[in-house]
Formats: structure tokens, sequence, C-alpha cells
């Protein structure tokens, strides 16, 4: 039975501990990459937030456009992922995402989107309100 | 079916090629022309292998077009190989002499010496640019021309490119970055054009989008409104959250929300 | 100005074929005595092929000439046999007569100087063919006679 | 003539057009091949009808394509007595038709001499032809290529009928690896065996292509049987249309070539109108259409993946095999590839059986397909000879009985030149030197001297030959025919270009021979196809060979062959008798002097262009190089 990662918005206080989190599990060269997840506050300081990170659609926009198959859902965790050695970098993806679940790296500009770190997503391990939980 | 390589028996699938396989199991062999998303091409020869016959008869050929087999043993590193890999490396900094991915290349296989006259080029020819462009893209804005040693990649003509979209992954894919792509806040400039930069409908920041790739990427599916690929990333995500909240304050269903 | 109704009318006798495109070009070429640009956007949009097919298509073959070419074609085969008889001999006597370099146009238009790589008619070199007709045997000394041919009547000629 | 619609028609009349062609009708064969066209055969052929309806005479003028003996053109044949005119124009016809055709007077100065001044009456006993064995040329020079009844009164289309009637597919296939035919084009692989190939392949449309883009520079024999008996080779491709199960079929024809356009078109019309082709040939639910497609002028279309591309309508670059055609090649479906003379050979063989073939050439092909070279080979034999033109020879004939016997040597031999290589296989080819003129001549053969069959071509060479120029200039042709795709071949060759280029301006340097080979030996191993895997084969040939020019052009700027003329001076010396022609035929004149006295040569004038030597009959120019002139060459 392949598992589920559940976002509870109710639950999320808008700490940004998952942004941190998924930025330090995508390291690009030792340094931070952009988080693929990000938490807002609605109700600032810390009281009430909602984090907006990929749905990993049923029908993808950004798998559609992508002129390289480079976005393949991952069978064993149900994440689109995008799969590096593939992507030119056209941005065709993060142009077609209508959620903005697409990010553009600083970096190096690489698109960069939640894979749910291969089956052990970050953000949920870290999340102490238990917002986002992956069972 | 399993393969040999450097005498390591390594599983594959039919239809692969050595190239990809081998660096899969995490053998190092250097390629121009090789790319993921496209069909094996064999134009730059630097992924020499040799490959074992019978008897002895061992052939060197490109691990990039070799097509895994039955009984097939290769090796990465035989003298001969090494030999005729710095040649070709050679032939490459003749042509190119300045490219860091090249000298890099050179330092990591033992060429010490030049002995061919510098041409003086940018590009290496590995063709990435077009087949990029043509297989991939779609614009079909550049192509191989002339031939023999006057052979160019460019748009028609070498004017500017009329099929170009701005997407600039030509110039993401070239080996040794030869080509111009500039970005400024408001155009992206390449191949002889300069393009509009799309810029966000809510807060006014440019995209990464010109007008021109937005239609080609409308034309890959049909899931796109005409009301999309107008805002920014954040001014997107602003929206999902608005509709999260509204869900989940009971203002608005799940299955509204859905588009 | 470039009439694109013959453009079109070649295009027809293959009805549109895109496998054709090689056959329309070279028609065309025969047509104009070079491909215009006009002729090759015309064929791209008709038969609906990128530019890029055309334009790779005709700067390969060297039998295509994307500038206009002389009145008179004069093509010096430089093939194996009529080399070693003394065809960059002749080919020099030519470019010095008609002050060009192969490849080029005399400034009055009259004469196109080209070479070619081999006609197939090796025992007859070295081989200059002018306007389709071949000069067999051809040495220095009996170039100045064979283009004279072709000069116009009236005036200098093309020197 | 209507539609035939069983093979037995087509067999019936066959059998009635040969037996009514009457072999004492008088007849004059006149070469209308596009060398003999160039030496005016065309008023020739007009002034021959013209003086016999005159006459009143009941003789025949046949327009033939290529007697493959250009050199001596226009060429003309008198049958049935067999007598042979050369270089014959137009006020010659009066003559031949009046003392030779009427009387049986021979004309003496039309008849073919060689340089003993021996004369020779018949053709078959001129040493050009008479060990010339022909399969393919059998019928050039009887028939009219333009006429499909000249083809079936000397026996064409029999084989088609035979196939067609009597025989299944696959014997066709069996019968033609028998007969150990391998492909004439270049890399002599068993022609038998592709078709097998292609025919197992699994496809629902099936293609062939006939190969006629001769690109070899110094080879015409393609062109030559397409001009002469397009008939043939239509014949040959539908047998392997019937063996391989194709449906469709290209023939890809260089545009250098209108004569073969116009005439395989005509051919396919009349097959096309006579059942031949087309849709239920013979009756048959056997269908087949051919296509003519003009090639554009490269050299690597000759390549057959780059020849597909080029169908295809687009660039010809040649793409990696496997896949071979035969499994996926033209749009993706089987296709078998054969070249002109291949295609030619197929119908003799069907006739006369693979045994009949297989009893000329080297080796054995019963237990390998590469155990032997069967049959004969066309080959263009040009350069410094006396008789130039195309040969077709047994496989395993050697290379001086070539040069000497049919070739008649080495032309101006008086004036002291002499052999010193002969150039096979087109500018991928290699140089043969003189220690290997008796060596046989078959595929194995020449690729263990360094050389290859290629198509054919055969390229003589003398002293007065420079080797390193001669490398130079395949390594600048081929620079421009790369497709410029893979990097050994187009650096490889730009490499050796400028080494090369320098090294005969004398400006080489010792280490640039272990340069080439270096190179070479890259291009070879590494390159993507045939082209570029044998462009270097005359650069290590020649060095293989020749290695001592290399050397004096490097060490001393000196061109031993008096080639180079960045290395030469040409100079007047004592022998000159003043007879005035050098001054007379300079182009720049650089040459003075009084009648009867010696001529004095200004060096700043003169463009070497070697005139004055060519011309003179007393030995009074001299060509020095080397020392003499060093600090001039070494700029």
């Amino acid at each position: 039975m392949r598992k589920i990662y559940l976002v509870l918005p109710e639950k999320c206080t808008g700490c940004r501990t998952c942004e941190l989190s998924c930025a330090y599990s995508h390291q690009i060269d030792q340094q931070p990459g952009t988080p693929r997840i990000r938490a807002y506050n609605t109700k600032p300081p810390l009281e009430k937030g909602i984090p907006v990170v990929c749905f990993q659609c049923d029908r993808p926009a950004c798998q559609e456009v992508c002129p390289t198959k480079a976005l393949q859902r991952n069978l064993d965790t149900g994440a689109i992922s995008i799969d590096y050695d593939r992507c030119i970098n056209c941005h065709a993806c993060y142009a077609a995402c209508p959620f903005g679940n697409i990010h553009i790296d600083p970096i190096n500009t690489r698109v960069a989107k939640c894979d749910l770190c291969g089956g052990s997503p970050k953000c949920a391990l870290f999340c102490p309100t238990g917002a986002l939980s992956y069972k | 079916m399993d393969i040999l390589i450097n005498g390591k028996k390594v599983k594959t699938r039919k239809g692969e090629h050595v190239l990809e396989v081998a660096r899969r199991e995490g053998f190092e062999i250097p390629s121009l022309c090789h790319h993921a998303a496209l069909p094996p091409d064999g134009a730059c020869r630097l992924c020499l292998v040799e490959v074992e016959g019978p008897e002895g008869k061992n052939k060197v050929t490109t691990a990039c077009t070799l097509e895994v087999a039955q009984g097939l043993s290769v090796r990465l590193d035989t003298p001969e190989v090494a030999a005729n890999r710095k040649v070709v490396l050679e032939m490459l900094l003749a042509r190119v002499s300045d490219s860091p991915t090249l000298l890099k290349l050179a330092d990591k296989y033992g060429l010490l010496e030049m002995r061919l006259v510098p041409q003086g080029e940018k590009c290496v020819l590995c063709g990435l640019c077009a087949r990029v462009c043509t297989e991939l893209v779609g614009a079909k804005a550049l192509t191989m021309e002339g031939r023999g040693t006057e052979t160019y990649f460019q748009p028609p003509f070498g004017e500017p490119a009329k099929d170009c979209v701005g997407c600039g992954s030509c110039a993401f894919v070239c080996p040794v970055t030869c080509i111009e792509y500039k970005k400024t806040d408001r155009t992206i400039e390449i191949w002889g054009r300069t393009f509009e930069r799309l810029a966000c409908t809510e807060c006014g920041e440019p995209l990464d989008l010109t007008p021109e790739h937005r239609d080609l990427i409308r034309r890959r599916t049909d899931l796109l409104t005409p009301a999309e690929m107008q805002l920014c990333g954040g001014c997107e995500r602003r929206t999902t959250m608005k509709t999260m909240q509204r869900v989940v304050e009971g203002q608005q269903t799940l299955e509204t929300a859905r588009r | 100005m470039v009439e694109l109704g013959k453009v079109d009318q070649i295009i027809e006798k293959y009805a549109g074929d895109k496998t054709s495109v090689l056959a329309i070009l070279q028609d065309v070429q025969a047509a104009f005595n070079y491909l215009p640009r006009e002729a090759m956007n015309r064929i791209g949009e008709k038969l609906e092929i990128p530019m890029t097919q055309v334009a790779s298509l005709a700067t390969f073959f060297h039998a295509f000439s994307l500038t206009p070419r002389g009145k008179n074609i004069v093509t010096v085969c430089m093939g194996t046999a009529c080399h070693v008889r003394g065809a960059p001999r002749v080919l020099a006597e030519i470019e010095r007569e008609l002050a060009v370099k192969g490849g080029e146009t005399t400034s009055d238009g009259e004469f196109t100087v080209e070479t070619v790589n081999c006609v197939g008619a090796c025992a007859l070199g070295p081989l200059v063919i002018v306007n389709g007709n071949y000069h067999g045997n051809i040495n220095t000394a009996d170039v100045v006679e064979m283009l004279h041919e072709y000069k116009p009547a009236t005036g200098e000629g093309a020197k | 003539m209507t539609k035939f619609t069983t093979p037995a028609q087509l067999t019936d009349h066959v059998a009635k057009a040969k037996a009514a062609r009457d072999p004492n009708k008088v007849r004059v064969s006149v070469c209308a091949g596009t060398g003999c066209k160039a030496s005016g055969a065309d008023a020739l052929i007009a002034a021959f009808q013209a003086e016999i309806e005159a006459r009143g005479l009941d003789v025949e003028v046949l327009s033939t394509g290529c007697h493959g003996f250009c050199e001596r053109g226009p060429l003309v044949v008198l049958h049935p007595s067999g007598v042979l005119y050369q270089k014959v124009k137009p006020r010659d016809v009066a003559d031949i038709l009046e003392k030779t055709v009427q009387k049986g007077e021979l004309l003496p100065r039309l008849q073919y001499r060689d340089e003993s001044r021996q004369i020779f009456e018949k053709e078959h006993d001129v040493p050009f032809y008479k060990h010339q064995e022909r399969i393919v040329f059998a019928m050039n020079g009887h028939i009219d290529p333009r006429s499909i009844d000249d083809y079936f009164s000397m026996g064409g289309y029999e084989a088609l009928g035979k196939v067609v009637g009597q025989m299944k597919p696959d014997q066709v296939v069996e019968e033609v690896i028998a007969s150990g035919l391998r492909g004439r084009g270049g890399a002599g692989f068993p022609a038998g065996w592709k078709w097998r190939f292609t025919r197992q392949a699994e496809g629902d449309r099936k293609y062939l292509i006939c190969n006629a883009d001769e690109g070899d520079p110094g080879a015409f024999m393609d062109r030559s049987v397409l001009e002469g008996n397009p008939h043939l080779v239509l014949e040959g491709m539908i047998i392997g249309a019937y063996a391989c199960g194709a449906s469709e079929g290209f023939i890809y024809v260089r545009n250098e070539y209108p004569m073969a356009v116009r005439h395989i078109e005509l051919a396919i019309a009349k097959a096309t109108e006579l059942g031949l082709l087309g849709q239920h040939i013979l009756g048959t639910d056997f269908s087949f259409n051919v296509h003519v497609n003009r090639g554009g002028g490269a050299f690597v279309c000759g390549e057959e993946t780059a020849l597909i591309a080029s169908i295809e309508g687009r660039r010809g670059s040649p793409r990696v095999r496997p896949p071979f055609p035969a499994q996926k090649g033209l749009w993706g479906k089987p296709t078998n590839i054969n070249n002109v003379e291949t295609w030619a050979n197929v119908p003799t063989i069907i006739n006369r059986g693979s045994a009949w073939f297989a009893g000329t050439g080297t080796g054995d092909v019963s237990k390998s397909p590469l155990g032997g070279s069967k049959g004969t080979k066309i080959f263009s034999l040009v350069g410094k000879v006396n008789n130039t033109g195309l040969v077709e020879v047994p496989m395993g004939i050697t290379l001086r009985k070539i040069v000497f016997d049919i070739g008649g040597g080495i032309k101006d031999s008086k004036k002291g030149r002499t052999f010193k290589a002969v150039q096979t296989g087109g500018p991928s080819g290699g140089c043969i030197p003189d220690a290997y003129l008796d060596n046989p001549v078959d595929f194995d053969e020449l690729a263990k001297l360094g050389s290859m069959m290629g198509s054919g071509g055969m390229i003589v060479m003398d002293d007065r030959t420079c080797m390193v120029e001669v490398a130079r200039y395949f390594v600048d042709f081929l620079k421009e025919e790369s497709c410029g795709k893979c990097t050994p071949c187009r650096e490889g060759l730009r490499a050796m270009s400028g080494i090369l280029n320098r090294m005969v301006r004398g400006q080489g340097r010792h280490e640039d021979l272990d340069l080439l080979e270096d190179l070479g030996r890259t291009m070879k191993t590494a390159s993507l196809c045939q082209l570029g895997q044998t462009a270097a084969n005359p650069v290590l040939s020649t060095l293989r060979y020749f290695r001592h020019e290399y050397v004096e052009h490097v060490d001393h700027a000196r061109c031993p062959a008096g080639q180079c003329i960045d290395l030469i001076e040409y100079r007047i010396n004592e022998q000159c008798t003043g007879c005035t022609i050098c001054a007379k035929k300079c182009p720049t004149g650089a040459i003075t002097g009084q009648n009867k006295e010696r001529h004095v040569l200004d060096q700043g004038k003169c463009v070497r262009c070697g005139v004055c030597f060519d011309v003179c009959n007393f030995n009074g120019v001299s060509i020095l190089s080397g020392p003499e002139i060093a600090g001039k060459a070494k700029e």
C-alpha cells in the first residue's frame, strides 16, 4: 500500500520549519536549495498558516508540457519527479504549473519541485504540528 | 541481459546503450554530444570503448551507439582507447582551444602536448543545440549547415533565428557554453533575436517566458486555458494559498476548488 | 524580382510532396540559375517543412548556389584523372584570364567559375564544361580561345 | 507492342527478337557515350544518317552507349566485320561508307595504332579490348540504349521471364548467393546475403535502391552502364525486387549525369508500358515501381545511410549502423541497396547460372561468402596511361596486365616517363607501388595492400606525380566532402590538410610524419562512417610506400617528382634548339629567345604551369627542385 502525503492546513502555524528542512535536504554544492514547499502565515505572527506544496496532480500540466519526458511519476512514491539528466532547463514546467509549485533554484537556475524526498519527505518529518505527514 | 564492463557484471535492459548503462553503474566515460533525452548520435566520438571480440579481435567503438547484447564485454581504459581518445580530444582542442570543459578533459585523459594548429572556433559541433531545438523543443530554429570543415550549427543561413522561441535550452545544453544567451529585465537575447519577456499580470515581475515560447508550450497540452501562464510563481502560489484558505475556512468546497 | 509563380509551378509538378524537396530545389536552381531566398521560403511554406531543413539541404549539396551566377557557367572538373593531368593549372589559367577565383562571378556578370569533383568523363581530362558543353583535353594554352567563344560579341568581354 | 500478361509471352517474345537479329546486317555502331559526345559523336551520327540516305544504303546507324575507349573517341565500329575506327570526324563519313562499307577497303588514317605504330584492324584485336572480359558491358556498343527492342534482341528480359515464370524468390536469392557476387560499390559485401537479410526482415513494405551516385572522382563505369544499357540495370532491380519482396525502387543518380537520367527514365517508361514494371508484373501478383532521384553532388551520399537520408529529403549525413538498411532503411522499412554495376550483373547470373558466374574470379565462396571475388569488375583506367577508358576484367587479373597490356603502358614513356603507382578505390583508396604490380586484383588483395576496390577507379601515376601532392589532393577533396558530423573525420582531415599543404610548400616538419600517422590511425578507428574510416588511406598508403618522398619534402624542401610548384623551377637547358614552341605556348610570356637560339626563362614571370616542359620535344626544359633553389622555397 502506497503511503499518502497528507496536508492538514488547519494544523499549520506558519512556522516554516518545512521550508528549512526542504532547503537543507535539497542541497546544491553544499548550499541549501530553494525550498519546494512554502508555508504562508495567514495570521501573523505564527498562529495560522497554509503550506503550499505540489499536489502531484493526477494529470500534471508540468509533465504534459515537458518536451523531454524529464518529469515522470515515481511509481513507488507517487511523486512527479524531475530527471535532471533529461531536463534541458526550458522552464516549460515552471510556466505551466498553475499552482506555482515548480520553483527555480537561484543557485543554478534549474527548475525544482517536490519529489517527496524519494519516499521520506523531510518536511513531514520535521513538521512540529502534524500539519504535514506521510503515512 | 548482463554485460561485462571492465570485467564487472552489469544488468541491462534490451535496447539500452553501453554509455547510459556504464554511467548508471558509476563508470566514467567522457562525451560531448550525448544527452539522455535524445537518441544517440555518435558525433563527438569521445566515448570510445573497446569491445572484446573473438580470438582477440577487439574493436574500438563509441559507447553511446553500442547497443547491449548477450555476451557483450567492453573495456573502458585500454591503451587503444586511451590513445585514440587522446587524439580525438586533441582535434577538439585544436578547434576550440579555450573551453574549460575541454581543458578539464585534456587534463584528466593525459593530453599533455598540442601538435595541431588552433582554429580559434567556439563551437565543437556536437549538434546538441539543433537536436534539442528540433527534436525536443520543437521550435526547429537551428540546423546543421554546410559540410566538411565548413559546418555550422546556426539558424537558417546564419540569419536571426526566425523560428526561435527564446527558451534558452540550446544554450543550456551546450557543453562548451558558446551560445550567447542574454537575459535583461525586459528581454531575452539569443541567436540575433530580442524577445520580450512576459511580465506577471499581478505583480509585474518579468517571467522566464516569451510570448513565442508560451504559445509553443500551449500546443503541447489542452490543460492550459488562456488565463494561465500569466502569473509569476509567487503570485500563483499566493492564489493557491488563498484558495486553500477558503477551503479551510469552509467558504469553498474542495470540489469547486479543483479545476 | 523572383517570379514565385515559376516556383509554384515546380512545386505543383511534384504535387507538393515533402520528400521531393531535393528535386524541387534542383529544378528551382535550374530555372533561376541559383536558389533565391524568396524561392526557398516559398518551398518551405508550400511543402510545410521547416526552413531549417531547406537551409540544411541547400548548403549541404555543392550543386546549389545561394547567390546569382553569371550568364556563362565555367565548370572545371577537379576529379582525380583531371587533377593528375593538370586541372589545377587549367583552373589557375581560367582564374587569371577572368580575374576571379573559383566560386566567383565576374563583375560584369558574364562568367561564373566553379569547380566540380568529377563529372565522370575522366578519359577526356583535363575537362572544362562551359554551359553544359564539354571541352576535353584542355591545356593552359587553350583556355583563352575556349573562353573567347562565350564572350559577348561586342565590347571587351569579361576581363 | 502490347503489355505482356504472362511470363511465357515475354520469354517467347525475347526468343523471337533474338532470332530476328540478323548477325550479317551491316551496322555502323557509333559510340554516343558522354566521352564520345564531348568529342563530337552527335554530329558524326547525323553525318552518317545523312550520307547513308543520300547513298541509299541498307545500313543501320546505331547510336550506342559507351564503348569504353573514350580516349580515342568518337569511336566507330563496323558490324559485322568488327572494324574499329577511332577519332572519327564527320568529314570521314563519306570515305568510310564508300571505301570500307561498300568496297571493303580499310582507312589506315582512322585505325588504331599502339605506341609502336602497329595497326589493329578489329575492335576485339585491339589490346585495350583483347584482354577484357565483358559481362556487364557485353551489350554496350551493340544496342541503342533508348531502344527496348534492341535490348530484347540481345536476350534482354529473358532472365526476368525465367525468374517470374519459374523461380521462387528464395531460389533467386540462393542463386545470387551461390554466384558469389559481391557489391561493386565499395565495401564488397556479398549481394545475395544482403538480399536474404532484406527478404527475411519484417516489414509491410520493402524498398530497393540502386546507388548511382557515383561520387568517386576518376570513376565513371556506373554512368556508362546506366547511359549505355539502362534496361540491364532495371532488369536486375526487378529481379532483386522479386527476390527481396520489395514493392518500390529508387534509382539515386547524380544530377551531373543528365544523359543517364534521361535514359533510365525512358527505360522505366517503356518497361512500365510493357508490363515489366508496375502493378501485376507479367500478369502475376508481383508489383514493383521504380522512381528516379537526382543527387545533389555529395560524395558522402554514396554511403548507404546518407543516401537514404537524401532520398527522404534530408541532408546526407550518415547515421550509425546497426540497424542496417536491410532492417531499417528508407522511411524505417527494410531496404536493399546495391550499386549500378551490381544490379547489372544480376540478369547474366540468372541467365547463365551461378556456377558459370563463379567460374570467373578468385577464391571459393561456397564455404564463406567473403572467401573470394567472383565475376568481373569494371575499372576506369585513367591518368598517365596510354589507353584510358573503361575496362571490364575478370577478378584476379594482375595490375600489370591492366596497366601495361590493356592500358598500353605509361604515357610519354618515350620521353622517359615511368610507372610509379596506381591509385585504386577512389579518394579513400590507396596508392600501390610497382612492387605489387603482379598481385592479383580482387576485394581482399587490394585491402591487404592498404587500398581497396572502391567503385573501381584506377588512376595511373608516373614518376612526375608527386605522392605528397596526391595525398594532399585527396585529403582536400575529402575535407570538402566529409559531411562534417563526426570529429575524427572532420577535424582529422582539416589537420591533415593543413599539414600537407604546408609540406607541398616546403614548410613541413619531420615530426609531421608521425603526426599524420597518429591522426590517420584515429580517423580509421574512431570515425562514424566508412568515409571517415577510410579517409586517411591516401595518406597512410603513400606514407607506407613513398615515405622517402615525404622525407625529401620536409627535410630538404625538395619535390622529387618536380611537381610541387613552390618547390621547383623550370630552366631552359643547353639542349634547347630554339624551336620557339615553348615561347609561343607560355601563357605569361616568360620565355623569350630568337629562332634557333637557346631561349631564356624569366623566373619572375614564370607561374610554373609546366607548358614549356610538356611541349618541348628536345628535353630542353629541366625541372629543378631542392638545394639548387632552396631559400626560395622555404619562405
